[in-house]
């Protein structure tokens, strides 16, 4: 087997890590500007595949397929995103003769489709959270507002094909529901291509539960300790943990085994995650599938010591699941994840793209940091601005967030702006420490803050800022006249900056 | 470092979470190892501080009148005289003023005129207002999309639209001026 | 409680990370030339304590006790190495009020004198290798050849205060006995100040295997699974993991007894290590033991989850034992550890200090890399060479290994040699693939490559040699008359790489 | 990357593992994103490279003539046309001469002196041979204390002492000559 990784960033270095530690040839892709990305440098060949903008690069099926003959890869792991859950890439690998490394082509429609994979979850006795099939176009606005309010309020209006809170509505009451429909309908089309929406009910306080799940091609599944995503900001997980402190013992079974009923119900191979919420009172209810590997996948890898992505390799070459269902369920202590995005929480978590001109990852005990940038390297603006994930593991939770807050502390990324102050804040937060959180933690203590900035300091640390600013600019630039320089020209420090603008 | 050693006493204005402080930089000497000692004071503050550079933009800083603090510090210059400092995880913007700068400062600050820039490259997407608009602090001014994102740049300051300055559909680079805004004067 | 770190490199960054994640503040201590050391910045204070030679700075009790003195340290961590098996600091360290987070100076003397030790075991009904007391000097010489003989050959000459194979002769009979002792004699005390030696056996084919402990004030003792730790370069640790391949669960159970024993004998208190040899037949032989922490404590870390650097310190504050025994003697997976040196494998791997200029750090899953160096730090010619510890977890040996051989080959070190192409190789060589190996194993292999190269490429890596050498100098360099350029004066990189010099 | 684009073919003498080739290198252009793409042969052997240069000292190189294998390699110059590269996990020293160079190279090899340099500064304990002594392959010349270890340089070759250039107790440099051993002409 050659494997051919269709993705960039970290999680391409992830795969290629597990390539190298199983002796299998790799092949990385890259657009552009992606010509110095770590990805390129740790696999055994690497393929042009077109311009930066990930229509024409990562995100097209032909460039992809033809990199693959090229190089004489024999199979594709997609990675996340991009076409990772894209049937019709899946089945363009298997027409290539190439093994697509995940579920079978069919059941990433059956699952892609969210009323599909409700329907499908039903069917298999799993409880889906109370809500509609697609609203056919055909339905009267009068026949609407009925259906909305069988299903009662608050409700979401959700896209078929949704995903990161796009084409989403919250609706409070029947008065909102038709022009919320329309204009669900609307942004799902310019999202998605397919405007079909349905309606769900919102479940107040719930938490974000979800089942890593691992099928073979002998019809083995084995299920996984859950993970917790709840901290989330716009819908969009931020902090991710295992195991939940929601979730008993009774739960952690009751979860395994639906996950386990729906997945072998549509004879699932590969790795994939069920997401659920979970409400107050211990139920929880099947939101979606994804059909991939999950970003969030190291926390349960840290908790449970099984390599998710070597199995998915294992298993497309057809080897039979050898891991053991006790110990897949069995956490081993905490882990949590932070993803890092090259963002500014001082101005709403806008993107700040740009060159990364000093870099000091977090290591040491019980830290590992699956990144995708190097000192040097450009943050491309025109995919997601994550740069890399950090995971801390500990015996217990409260371990887990010291050595996380340790490793955030040391994690220095000069030159561009990240999360990690607000990731620091919300790792010192009261109910986060505590564990008392829902989805809408987040966004509610966000706005609590009413934008203030997370780069206040305390007032040594205004002295600190003060000084540092004074000395760099004294041996950066201290020529001007009447400054009481005596030095004539540039000092070494100006010279290097300048040359830092010439260098590549 | 040997280039700051030897120089006389030097003042720089430096601006640090909005307050001005006129800080004089006085070197003390080499010290053992590759540190630099130097006095820092401002208003009724005096700190004796070793500093090294670690690597490109990155001090570390330990301030031996304030018990050995060691802290480092990412710095690098976003702008002439515009600094990014990382603080103990934290990103603090610092801006520092000579003599020519200021002047140029001052003039724009006085004009009551708020520039306002996108952040970020990317494509801009929407203009949210118009000149003669009026808009509030945190308001919304435009859309720019990057890394596959609709970001929202708001208005840092109450006052009126006198100037748009880019057109929906066009490419932007960070540090491009979308918007101007005039505020009342205060003070 | 607010803790000085007494030492420098990966340790001292080791302990001062424990300390961030504990909240306990903590002091770094530097010398001239480790002003840029990352330890510096990991410390909340760092005090500058003399010139780079050691025994003015990092063995100079006064100057370290004078820096806990002025930034008001209550405790003291000495690391391994420098002052850590010192009884005088130890003592010293009481006298000023400060807390010694180390066993008592009474046992550091009872256990560093090598044939002290040797009698506290046999008192403690350990067994030890075959050997004398210390020969006293009024021994006559057929006395020694005497006591030599009743030894049995091969023997060692080993100096009771020894370490790191000085002071030490292998004899194989009678007549090289009284010339032995007198050179081993004069070695020892150049390099210890005290020429005291004892004969031991030397056992053939013996691994080298050791015991973790952990001792509290309240009377707790608990054995961790064993390290081996055979392969050795002169009497030096290079390769270490846990667990070893040659012990059973019942020989287990019989080396974390005998550690229990002794270190109970002993009142022994914070973290200490056994050593004992282990012979082809499953016995095995108490050595010596180190009052410390030892440089591979991570290999246990791993497999157990106990953080040794935190337990050290809670049970310097008074805090009883918690660590379950069960835990701490029951592997999770396996566990490897590499010493990476600034040192030339190619020059009989002579020391290599000298700046990094380019630094790639192994990370991702399963890899632990405890660090004492950064890109633009200037490896110091005063201490020891070992810029880093690379740690490799996997649920098994097999897949440690394959992790460990990822890791290395992504670590990129520019600017020195370092030893990683002789681990490498170590790491593939089918002896140490299988586990049959003892400690003169690596000395063995090592000559039998009879100084053949480390770098010797395939016909491919030869022809990416070359390349790179081309490209690197018509880049940096193609300015040469009658060389077929055509730009006037000095390319991009060139100006880059001379600034490079400018730079600090 | 872009300086290296628009020139000639140039040839370069390469010197790797003890084998000289003499190489072109010919400019073909730049490609999508940083790199540039050369085509270099040597003997019979032709490559298609694109190569970019990743931070001070690496290279990034994509065989595409060849599978588009990819390769990190850190190079520096240790002394003028001496580069220590870094292929694979490997430490590989290669030698680059271009016309001035090469006179030097080989009016010293003509002469049959091998000039032993210390590989790491220290101090020099002890040196163990004398001018007149013949030496062996491997033969220790000099202990050179560096890292608390005694170090011993060996002889590259067999020959007679002619020089001895170092005096026990100095400190020395990395690249410091010690010794200078005259050896027999082969060839």
């Amino acid at each position: 087997m050659k494997i051919l990784v269709a993705n960039r960033g970290e999680i391409a270095v992830r795969v290629l890590r597990a390539c190298r530690e199983m002796g299998v040839p790799s092949v990385a892709v890259y657009s552009a500007c992606d010509r110095t990305a770590p990805h390129v440098g740790q696999a055994d060949a690497a393929v042009a595949i077109g311009p930066s903008v990930a229509a024409e690069s990562y995100l097209s099926i032909e460039r992809i397929l033809e990199a693959a003959r090229e190089t004489g890869a024999t199979a594709i792991h997609p990675g996340y995103g991009f076409l990772a859950e894209n049937a019709a890439f899946a089945r363009a690998c298997q027409a290539a003769g190439l093994v697509f490394i995940g579920p079978d082509a069919g059941v990433i429609e059956t699952m892609g489709g969210k009323t599909a994979a409700r329907r499908a979850a039903i069917d298999a006795g799993v409880p889906v959270v109370p809500g509609t099939e697609t609203l056919v176009d055909t339905l009267s606005d009068d026949e609407l507002c009925a259906r909305a309010d069988e299903v009662g309020y608050p409700l979401f209006i959700k896209a078929v094909a949704g995903g990161g809170g796009r084409g989403m509505r919250r609706i409070v009451d029947t008065a909102a529901v038709v022009a919320g429909v329309q204009a669900a309908r609307s942004e799902a089309a310019a999202a998605f291509g397919e405007s079909a929406v349905y309606f769900e009910r919102l479940l107040a306080g719930a938490r974000h539960v979800e089942v890593q799940v691992l099928g073979d091609t002998h019809g083995t599944v084995v299920p996984f300790v859950e993970r917790e995503c709840s901290i989330q900001r716009r819908h969009q997980k931020v902090i991710e943990e295992s195991p939940s402190v929601a979730v008993t013992p009774e739960v952690r079974a009751a979860l395994a085994e639906a996950a386990v009923a729906l997945s072998a119900a549509v004879d699932y191979t590969s790795a994939g995650t069920l997401e659920f919420l979970l409400d107050a009172d211990g139920h929880f209810f099947f939101l979606e599938m994804n059909t991939r590997l999950q970003v969030e996948h190291p926390v349960t890898e840290m908790v449970t010591g099984v390599d998710l992505v070597q199995w998915q390799i294992r298993i497309a070459r057809g080897e039979p699941l050898t891991v053991d269902r006790r110990q897949a369920l069995t956490p081993v202590g905490h882990a949590l994840e932070c993803r890092v995005y090259a963002e500014d929480p001082d101005t709403g978590f806008l993107p700040a793209p740009g060159r990364i001109t000093a870099l000091r990852d977090p290591s040491g005990p019980g830290v590992r940091n699956d990144s995708g940038v190097e000192a040097g390297f450009e943050v491309p603006v025109f995919y997601d601005s994550m740069i890399s994930k950090v995971v801390a593991w500990a015996p217990d939770r409260a371990g887990a967030i010291a050595r996380m807050r340790r490793a955030l502390t040391e994690y220095t990324v000069g030159g561009i702006t990240t999360a990690i102050p607000a990731l620091l804040w919300v790792l010192g937060h009261e109910a986060f420490v505590s564990g008392r959180f829902d989805t809408t933690f987040l966004d509610r203590v966000l706005a609590e803050r009413q934008g203030h900035s997370f780069s206040d300091l305390p007032a040594e640390e205004t002295d600190l800022a003060v000084m540092a600013a004074a000395l760099f600019a004294y041996f950066s630039g201290a020529d001007t006249p009447g400054r009481g320089v005596d030095g004539p020209g540039p000092t070494p420090w100006r010279r290097a900056a300048r040359l830092d603008g010439v260098r590549r | 470092m040997a280039a700051g050693a030897g120089r006389g006493p030097v003042r720089l204005d430096v601006e640090v979470a909005g307050e001005r402080r006129l800080v004089t930089v006085e070197p003390v000497g080499l010290v053992e190892g590759d540190g630099s000692r130097f006095t820092l004071s401002w208003d009724d503050t005096t700190y004796e501080v070793d500093v090294s550079r670690l690597r490109s933009g990155a001090l570390s800083l330990i301030v031996s009148s304030a018990g050995y603090v060691s802290h480092e510090v990412t710095c690098y210059e976003t702008a002439p005289g515009e600094l990014a400092l990382g603080v103990g995880g934290r990103h603090i913007r610092a801006r520092v003023i000579d003599g020519r700068r200021s002047r140029t400062v001052e003039a724009a600050r006085e004009s009551g005129d708020h520039v306002v820039v996108t952040p970020m490259p990317g494509r801009l997407v929407r203009v949210l207002v118009a000149p003669g608009d009026t808009v509030q602090v945190g308001q919304g001014l435009a859309v720019v999309e990057a890394m596959k994102m609709e970001n929202e740049v708001a208005s840092p300051a109450a006052g009126v639209v006198s100037e748009v300055r880019a057109a929906a559909g066009s490419s932007v680079k960070a540090g491009d001026v979308l918007v101007v805004v005039r505020v009342e004067r205060h003070d």
